[in-house]
């Protein structure tokens, strides 16, 4: 039998990833998780809808999967927008924000520091995230 | 509509800001201008009691950097207190923490910066 | 344009429910509705998705829409069970289930009297409730 | 899994049984339970504090009416307090309320059992 999967697709709208992070919980006190790595997929998961609501340049809903994978959760979060290379973002250090005009910059570095695995599948059709947090 | 609010309180010579809610984009303006204004009345001490912030986001805590930019140029200090385990480790994944300071309760800030 | 939509789809698995009602939340506070209506949503919610769950005796997972419409919110539950007549489910009173073997029965009451509209399609495809809730 | 939790005490000759979490199926029959064994010690005077539960399903609830169908049968009488306004909501929709009663204080709950 396949994995259980909860869906969520989400419009451009202030604060909705807040349903994502919501749903988030939800699953992860389900899957027995404790509460910081429940924090930690819930903030992952808000730069990721952040990114895919803005960077996306796209009006289209985001869309949101949780896979209940025995061993761990997974999470995608897609968007129909521009697409972009994460190999060449550079990763952000406070002694350069301090100082520059550009103090952002956070989002991936973040995910990647509070997931176990984050990767980026991104082509002009759009991009999609997957986060796995290990149980 | 956003469920993001600021309380603003002195004591002595320092400004408390108890905010209450997810501390995102507009969370940050908010708090980095609440934050500037004291600053060009001469305050140098800034606190900010997140008791009531659960959640943030990366673009409103990289405000807070403005801030501290802020307050390098005049001196001044900003501390937090009552910081969510999660909060505390976003902080610390920016480095943030190596340029303003986590005080485990009030008291502790308020010794801290007198 | 259209009215923004917020989609969740949620595998039978105990508890699920509450990952519609914490959408609901979200949503809800995004719409500045108060907290009495907020709460007799998500309580409306919880009983049409434990049916959706339940009766309509399908593994499939169940889909919910939030539509975010100027007077009102518009909420959704379907699912691809064996379907049932609303008409003919008789209204539960408590001095008739109590000595009764069946102290259930109180779903849809629930919904319709904690709802502004409750509308219930029915094929032997499945069942789809919509429900309102006025601004 | 399931975050329901029962704590029980004595006040008296009134069972307390505090609950947390989501009042579900599940957390009806461990309710039930408790105080089926309750009322076959002897028990006649039951109080829920709801205090930490904030959602409820029709199902959990309508096991509430199993209880109040065995409290009928031995005059006994079944009560609750820190109702959250959706649950005495729910609990008057199925007409619960017409068999046992919301209190709005244990203390006030405690004096009219007494
Ligand atoms: N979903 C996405 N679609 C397009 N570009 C993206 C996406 N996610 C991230 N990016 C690009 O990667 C950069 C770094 O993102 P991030 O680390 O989250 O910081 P920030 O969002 O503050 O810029 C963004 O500025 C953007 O150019
Ligand atoms: N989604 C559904 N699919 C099939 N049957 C349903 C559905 N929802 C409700 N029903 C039928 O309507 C009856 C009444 O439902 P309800 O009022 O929620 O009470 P209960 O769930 O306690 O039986 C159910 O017993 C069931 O036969």
């Amino acid at each position: 039998m396949s994995n259980p999967t909860v869906e969520l697709t989400l419009p451009v709208m202030q604060d909705m990833e807040l349903a994502a992070t919501k749903t988030a919980e939800v699953i992860a006190k389900r899957m027995d998780l404790d509460g910081e790595k429940t924090d930690e997929i819930s903030m992952a998961l808000i730069e990721a809808c952040i990114n895919a609501f803005e960077h996306s340049k796209s009006k289209d809903n985001i869309f949101i999967q949780y896979i209940i994978d025995p061993e761990k959760l997974i999470i995608k979060v897609g968007d129909k927008g521009i697409g972009f290379d994460a190999e060449v973002v550079a990763i952000p250090k406070i002694v350069e924000k301090l100082n520059s005009d550009n103090k952002r910059g956070w989002g991936l570095q973040l995910m990647k520091e509070l997931m176990d695995t984050v990767e980026f599948q991104s082509s002009e059709d759009g991009t999609t995230v997957t986060m796995t947090k290990n149980r | 509509m956003s469920d993001f609010n600021i309380k603003v309180r002195e004591e002595g010579d320092i400004i408390i800001l108890e905010t209450s809610g997810y501390l995102n984009n507009f969370g940050g303006d908010r708090v980095a201008s609440i934050c500037k204004q004291s600053i060009s009345e001469g305050k140098r001490k800034l606190l900010i009691n997140m008791e009531n912030t659960k959640m943030v986001n990366s673009i409103g805590v990289s405000i807070l950097i403005e801030v501290i930019e802020d307050l390098q140029g005049v001196n001044g200090t900003l501390g937090y207190y009552n910081v969510a385990p999660i909060i505390e480790k976003t902080f610390n994944i920016m480095g943030i923490t190596n340029y303003s300071k986590i005080y485990t309760s009030e008291k502790a800030a308020i010794e801290a910066l007198t």
